[in-house]
C-alpha cells in the first residue's frame, strides 16, 4: 500500500529527473562559434595565481586575453588541479591547457603543443641551512638535449649530491619524470597536488629540496616566507623537462593551434610576450631572449 | 607578489588583500552543493526504496546492489570517478544516439550529483525503514475509508514516514554537508578549496584551515538547530522527544 | 430479511484463500437497510476475512459482492487470480462503507477531530469547515466532547475505538463493519463502545459485526450468522439461534463441552 | 615509473592492479592504527563525559570533530599544526614530519568522536533495572562495570560501531591528499604520469569494495557470536 504510493510519487518525479540530465548534457559543447574554455591551476604564481576575491591574474591570464582577441574568439579561464588538467583536455572538459607547460616528449605523445611562448630553466631550492646549498656546478646550465660525458658527469654530480634526500615535486610535473629517470634510485619523491602545498612542505622543513621553475622560484625567493630558500645547483633545460613552455591542445584540434601559433608568433614579434615577462617575471622569459 | 608581508588580520578580512568575502562565498558555494546532492539523493533514493520493495526480483535486486557499491566504495573515488569518468560516458552515450559529443557538465553538477548518489544510497534506507514503520493498520483505515493512492501517501503515509526518517536524513544531511569538501578537487571553489587556495598562497595554513573550520561549523550546527525544529514539529503527535 | 426494506448488501458465493487453504467456502449474505447483523464463530473460522473481502481488503477469489447497489469491481487474470477492475468504482464502493477496526487504527499523527474530517474532505471534498463542524457534532454523539485536539496516543482504548467508530460515521456510510471491535479492550472499557454500538443500532444504521460479546449479539442483532470453516454453518434471528431450536453445532460452540 | 612500462590494455590493467594491491597493507595499517586509536581515545572521552569538566571538554571535541570535514582536519593537522613554532620546533616534530602519522593523527581524532556517541547510545540503552539489581546483590562498582556495563555496551554498540568502522576504512582514502600513497594515491599517481582515468578508479574501487565487504562480512561473523539469543 506504502508502496504503490511511493510508485505514484516515482511516476510523477521521472520524467524532471529526465529533464534536468536531458538539458545538462545539451550544454557547454564546444564549437567554433562558442567560447573556449581554458584551464589553468591558479595556483602557480607568477604564471597565474587565484586572488582573493577568486578572479585568476598572472602573466598567462593577462597573455591569453591577448591572444583571444587577435583570433577573435571568446575565452573562459577555469581553476583545475594541475595533475586533473590533461585528463580534462581529452575529455573535453577544457579546449586549451595555459598553465606554464613544458613541453616535453612524454607530453608530446599524448598532447599536441603550440608554439612555446617562454623558455624557461628548472633549478634546486632548499632551505638556507640545509647542505644541500652546497650543491656543486652552482648556477651552471645543463641542457639535456645535449648528451654527452660533461653532462652525465654533472647528472652524477647531482645525484650524489641529493642522495638520500626526500625531493617534492608536483604531481606529473614537467620534473616529475626527470626526477624518476635521473634520480629516481638515490632519492625518495613526494608528489604535491598543489605547489602551495609543496611549498609549506619545503619551509617546514618536512622535504629537503624541490625542483622547480626559475620564473616560479624567483618571486618566491623574494617574499618574507621565501627568505629561508636559496637556490642550489645547476640550471635545467631540455629533455623530459621540456624546452619551453606552450599552450597544449587536443591532438585533432590542428585548426585552433594554427590559429593560436599565429597570434603567438604575433605576440612575440611585437613584444608583447616580452613586456608581459618583465611585468610578471621581472625578466625577458620569451624563446628568443639571448641568456 | 601576492600574501605576502601582509599581516594575518588584514588576510582574513574583508579589504582588497583579504580572503574573508571569498570564504564565506565559499561556505555559500558548500551550502548549495549540499543542498543539491541531498535533493539528487532524495529523488534517486525514493526511486531506489521502490525499486527495492518491488516485485520484481531483478530490480530489487539491482537497488541493493546499488546501494551495497556506493555504501562501500570512498566518497573521494566517486567523486573522481564522475569528475573523469562523465565526460566520456556522455560522449558514449551520445555516439549511440548519433549525437556529437556533449562536453562535460560543469564542475557544481558533477561535485553535486557524486556527493548524491552516494547520499541516494543512504536515503533509500532510511526510506525503506520510515515505510516499514508506518503501522500496516493505519494504511488499511485509510483503504477502508476509501482513499486512492494518492491521497493515502499524501495524508497518511508521506507525514508519519516524514516523523520517522527526518532524525536519520538529519544525519546523512550532515554527511554530505561534510562530504562536499572532496569537491574541492575538481577545482570547484568551494570553502575547503577556497581554504586551501588561501593557505597556499599566503602561506598561512592554520588561519586559513581554522577560519574554514569555523564557518563549517557555523554550517553543521545551524543546519542542525533547524532539523531539530522540523523533527519537533513533524513529530508533535508522537509525544517527547 | 423484511422485503420491504432496500438491499443493503448483497454477498454471493464469496471464496477466499491463502496459499493451499481454503478460508472460505462460497458465503452467500444480504443485509437490508438498519439491520444489524452478528457474526459469530470460533477463531480462524473465516468470519473476519469475510468482513474483509466485503470492502476489498481482501480480494476474494470468487463471488460477487453489491453495497447499495454498486457492483464490486471484480475481475480476473487469465491465472485465475483477482484483480481490481476499475479503481474508481473501488473507492466509490468503499465510500460506501466504513471499518470500525479491532486495533482502532486511528491516524496517529492527526488530532481526534482531523482524525474525523478527513475522509469527508480528502475523499469526499467536502469543505473544511463544514466537516469540522460535523465531526464536533460526531464527538459529542460518541460522548468525547472536549477531546477534539487530543493526539490518540493522549486517549484510552475505549477513547479510541469510540473516536474511531466518530470516524466511521463521519461519511455517514450505507453500512458500517466491526471487525472484532472491543476484543483489544480492557474489559471495563468494552462497556462504553458497546453501549455505543447499540445506540447506532436504534438509529437504524446497518451494521455488520464480527464478535465475540454473545449477550450484545443476543440483544442488539436483527440476525445472528454463525461462521464455521469458512461457510455459514447456521444463522437466523437472535431468538431462534439462542433458543431451543437452534443448530447443535452452534450450542456446541456457545457452550463447549 | 608506470605508464610506458605495460604492454598494451591487459599489461597495463595488470601492472595497474599490482600496484594498486602492492598499496593495500598502507591502507590496512592505517585503517587498524586507527580503529584503535579512535577507540581507546573514544573509551576515555565517554569515561570523561560521567564528570563535569570532562564532559565539557568531551562535548567540545566530538562537536569540533563531528561538525567539520575530515579532509579539512586532516590539512589541519598536516599543514595547519606544522605552521605553529611549539609543534615545529617541539619534541614531537619528527612524527608530525611525517605524513602518515598526521593522516593517522587527524583520522583517530575524528572517529574517536562518532564512536564516543555511539558507546554513550549504547550505554544509554542498558536498561537501568540490570544495574540496580547488580547492586543490589552487593557487587563491586568495578566488577559492576566488567561484568555488566561493558558486556553489554559491547553487544548493544556493535552494530553502530561496525557502521563506523566501515566509514573509517573508507575515510582512510583521504591520506593520499596529503602525500600518503595509499590505494587512492598510488591509483591517483598511476594516473597523473597515464592519463588513463576510469579503468584506474574502477581498479582503486574493487580493491575497496572488496576490503568494506570483508570487514562487513567478519563484524556480521562477531555479531552474531555475541548474539545472546542466536548462537547460529
Amino acid at each position: 500500500m506504502a508502496f504503490s504510493g511511493m510508485r505514484a510519487i516515482a511516476r510523477f518525479l521521472a520524467p524532471g529527473l529526465l529533464l534536468v540530465l536531458g538539458s545538462c548534457q545539451g550544454s557547454s559543447a564546444p564549437n567554433a562559434h562558442d567560447e573556449l574554455v581554458i584551464g589553468t591551476e591558479g595556483l602557480y604564481p607568477p604564471w597565474n595565481f587565484t586572488r582573493p576575491d577568486g578572479s585568476l591574474a598572472g602573466f598567462e591570464p593577462d597573455y591569453l586575453r591577448v591572444l583571444c582577441a587577435r583570433i577573435h574568439r571568446r575565452c573562459r579561464m577555469v581553476a583545475m588541479d594541475w595533475d586533473g588538467m590533461v585528463g580534462a583536455l581529452l575529455t573535453g572538459k577544457i579546449d586549451v591547457i595555459a598553465d606554464a607547460v613544458q613541453i616535453t616528449p612524454e607530453r608530446s605523445g599524448v598532447l599536441a603543443f603550440g608554439r612555446p611562448y617562454a623558455l624557461t630553466t628548472g633549478v634546486i631550492a632548499t632551505l638556507r641551512g640545509s647542505p644541500l646549498a652546497a650543491l656543486p656546478d652552482g648556477g651552471a646550465r645543463l641542457d639535456f638535449d645535449h648528451r654527452g660525458p660533461a653532462l652525465d658527469a654533472k647528472i652524477a654530480h647531482l645525484r650524489n649530491g641529493l642522495a638520500g634526500k626526500v625531493i617534492g615535486v608536483e604531481l606529473s610535473g614537467a620534473f616529475d619524470t626527470f626526477l624518476n629517470q635521473s634520480l629516481g634510485s638515490a632519492v625518495s619523491i613526494r608528489y604535491y597536488r598543489t605547489m602551495g602545498e609543496r611549498d609549506l612542505d619545503l619551509l617546514n622543513g618536512r622535504i629537503d629540496a624541490t625542483l622547480e621553475d626559475e620564473s616560479y622560484l624567483h618571486p618566491l625567493l623574494a617574499t618574507r616566507d621565501g627568505a629561508a630558500l636559496v637556490l642550489a645547483g645547476p640550471r635545467m633545460i631540455g629533455g623530459t623537462m621540456g624546452r619551453g613552455e606552450a599552450l597544449a591542445f587536443r591532438p585533432k584540434d590542428n585548426a585552433l593551434r594554427a590559429q593560436f601559433n599565429d597570434a603567438i608568433g604575433a605576440t612575440l614579434a611585437d613584444g608583447t610576450v616580452r613586456r608581459l615577462g618583465l611585468q610578471w617575471f621581472r625578466m625577458d622569459a620569451s624563446p628568443g631572449a639571448a641568456r | 607578489m601576492i600574501g605576502d608581508d601582509v599581516a594575518l588580520p588584514v588576510l582574513l578580512g574583508f579589504g582588497h588583500d583579504g580572503w574573508a568575502l571569498a570564504l564565506i562565498a565559499g561556505a555559500g558555494l558548500t551550502m548549495a552543493l549540499s543542498l543539491t546532492a541531498m535533493a539528487i539523493g532524495t529523488v534517486l533514493g525514493a526511486l531506489l526504496t521502490v525499486a527495492q520493495m518491488s516485485r520484481r526480483g531483478w530490480l530489487a535486486a539491482l537497488a541493493q546492489g546499488y546501494g551495497l557499491v556506493l555504501r562501500g566504495v570512498p566518497e573521494l573515488l566517486v567523486v573522481l570517478l564522475l569528475y573523469f569518468g562523465t565526460p566520456g560516458l556522455l560522449a558514449a552515450i551520445a555516439a549511440l544516439a548519433g549525437l556529437p559529443a556533449p562536453g562535460s557538465p560543469p564542475a557544481f553538477l558533477t561535485g553535486s550529483v557524486a556527493i548524491g548518489l552516494v547520499s541516494a544510497a543512504y536515503q533509500a534506507e532510511v526510506f525503506r525503514g520510515g515505510l516499514l514503520a508506518v503501522p500496516r493498520g493505519q494504511v488499511e483505515a485509510a483503504i477502508a475509508a476509501g482513499m486512492g493512492p494518492f491521497t493515502r501517501f499524501r495524508r497518511v503515509i508521506a507525514p508519519q514516514v516524514l516523523h520517522h526518517v527526518l532524525p536519520p536524513l538529519g544525519n546523512i544531511w550532515q554527511f554530505n554537508l561534510k562530504d562536499s569538501a572532496l569537491v574541492a578537487i575538481t577545482g570547484l571553489a568551494e570553502l575547503m578549496r577556497v581554504s586551501l587556495v588561501a593557505a597556499g598562497s599566503t602561506r598561512r595554513p592554520f588561519a586559513f584551515f581554522a577560519a574554514a573550520m569555523v564557518l563549517y561549523l557555523v554550517l553543521t550546527s545551524a543546519s542542525s538547530a533547524v532539523f531539530r525544529f522540523a523533527e519537533a514539529r513533524a513529530g508533535r503527535w508522537a509525544g517527547g522527544r | 430479511m423484511t422485503e420491504t426494506r432496500p438491499t443493503v448488501l448483497r454477498a454471493r458465493g464469496i471464496t477466499k484463500r491463502f496459499g493451499d487453504r481454503e478460508v472460505l467456502r462460497g458465503i452467500d449474505l444480504d443485509a437490508a437497510r438498519g439491520d444489524v447483523v452478528s457474526i459469530l464463530g470460533g477463531s480462524g473460522s473465516g468470519k473476519s476475512t469475510f468482513l474483509r473481502c466485503l470492502n476489498l481488503l481482501e480480494l476474494p477469489d470468487a463471488g460477487t459482492i453489491e453495497i447499495a447497489g454498486s457492483p464490486a469491481p471484480l475481475a480476473h487474470d487469465a491465472r485465475g487470480r483477482a484483480r481490481i477492475a476499475n479503481p474508481r468504482a473501488l473507492n466509490a464502493l468503499r465510500a460506501k462503507t466504513a471499518m470500525v477496526f479491532q486495533n482502532f487504527n486511528l491516524w496517529s499523527h492527526m488530532t481526534v477531530i482531523d482524525n474525523i474530517a478527513a475522509a469527508p474532505v480528502h475523499v469526499h471534498g467536502m469543505a473544511r469547515a463544514e466537516a469540522v463542524a460535523r465531526a464536533h457534532d460526531l464527538l459529542d454523539k460518541v460522548g468525547m466532547t472536549g477531546f477534539a485536539g487530543h493526539w490518540p496516543r493522549q486517549l484510552s482504548g475505549g477513547q479510541q475505538q469510540r473516536v474511531a467508530i466518530a470516524r466511521a460515521l463521519a461519511t455517514d456510510p450505507d453500512l458500517m463493519l466491526f471487525d472484532e471491535p472491543t476484543s483489544a479492550l480492557d474489559p471495563e472499557r468494552v462497556r462504553e463502545v458497546l453501549d455505543l454500538m447499540r445506540a447506532l443500532a436504534g438509529e437504524g444504521r446497518t451494521m455488520l459485526i464480527v464478535t465475540h460479546e454473545m449477550a450484545f449479539a443476543r440483544d442488539v442483532s436483527s440476525h445472528v450468522v454463525h461462521v464455521r470453516d469458512g461457510v455459514i454453518e447456521s444463522m437466523g434471528p437472535p431468538a431462534l439461534m439462542f433458543g431451543p431450536d437452534a443448530s447443535p453445532v452452534f450450542r456446541g460452540f456457545l457452550s463447549p463441552p | 615509473m608506470m605508464g610506458e612500462s605495460g604492454t598494451g590494455e591487459s599489461g597495463f590493467l595488470a601492472d595497474t592492479a599490482l600496484a594498486i594491491v602492492a598499496a593495500v597493507p598502507v591502507t590496512l595499517a592505517l585503517f587498524v592504527a586507527c580503529a584503535v586509536g579512535a577507540s581507546l581515545l573514544a573509551g576515555v572521552l565517554v569515561a570523561a563525559q560521567q564528570g563535569r569538566v570532562g564532559g565539557l571538554v568531551a562535548r567540545a571535541w566530538i562537536f569540533v570533530f563531528r561538525g567539520t570535514p575530515l579532509l579539512l582536519q586532516i590539512f589541519m593537522v598536516y599543514y595547519g599544526l606544522a605552521a605553529l613554532g611549539p609543534v615545529r620546533h617541539g619534541p614531537l616534530w619528527p612524527a608530525f614530519r611525517d605524513p602518515l602519522f598526521c593522516a593517522f593523527l587527524a583520522m583517530t581524532c575524528c572517529c574517536s568522536a562518532y564512536i564516543a556517541e555511539v558507546l554513550r547510545a549504547a550505554l544509554a540503552a542498558i536498561p537501568p533495572g540490570q544495574i540496580e539489581a547488580a547492586r543490589a546483590c552487593g557487587m563491586a562498582r568495578w566488577t559492576l562495570g566488567r561484568r555488566i556495563v561493558v558486556p553489554q555496551m559491547v553487544r548493544l554498540a556493535l552494530p553502530a560501531y561496525g557502521n563506523e568502522l566501515v566509514m573509517m576504512l573508507k575515510s582512510t582514502s583521504l591520506a593520499s591528499s596529503v602525500t600518503v600513497l595509499d590505494v587512492t594515491g598510488v591509483a591517483q599517481q598511476v594516473i597523473a604520469h597515464s592519463y588513463r582515468t576510469v579503468e584506474v578508479f574502477c581498479l582503486a574501487a574493487a580493491v575497496y569494495l572488496g576490503l568494506t565487504a570483508a570487514l562487513t562480512w567478519l563484524l556480521r561473523r562477531i555479531e552474531r557470536r555475541l548474539d545472546p539469543a542466536g548462537g547460529r
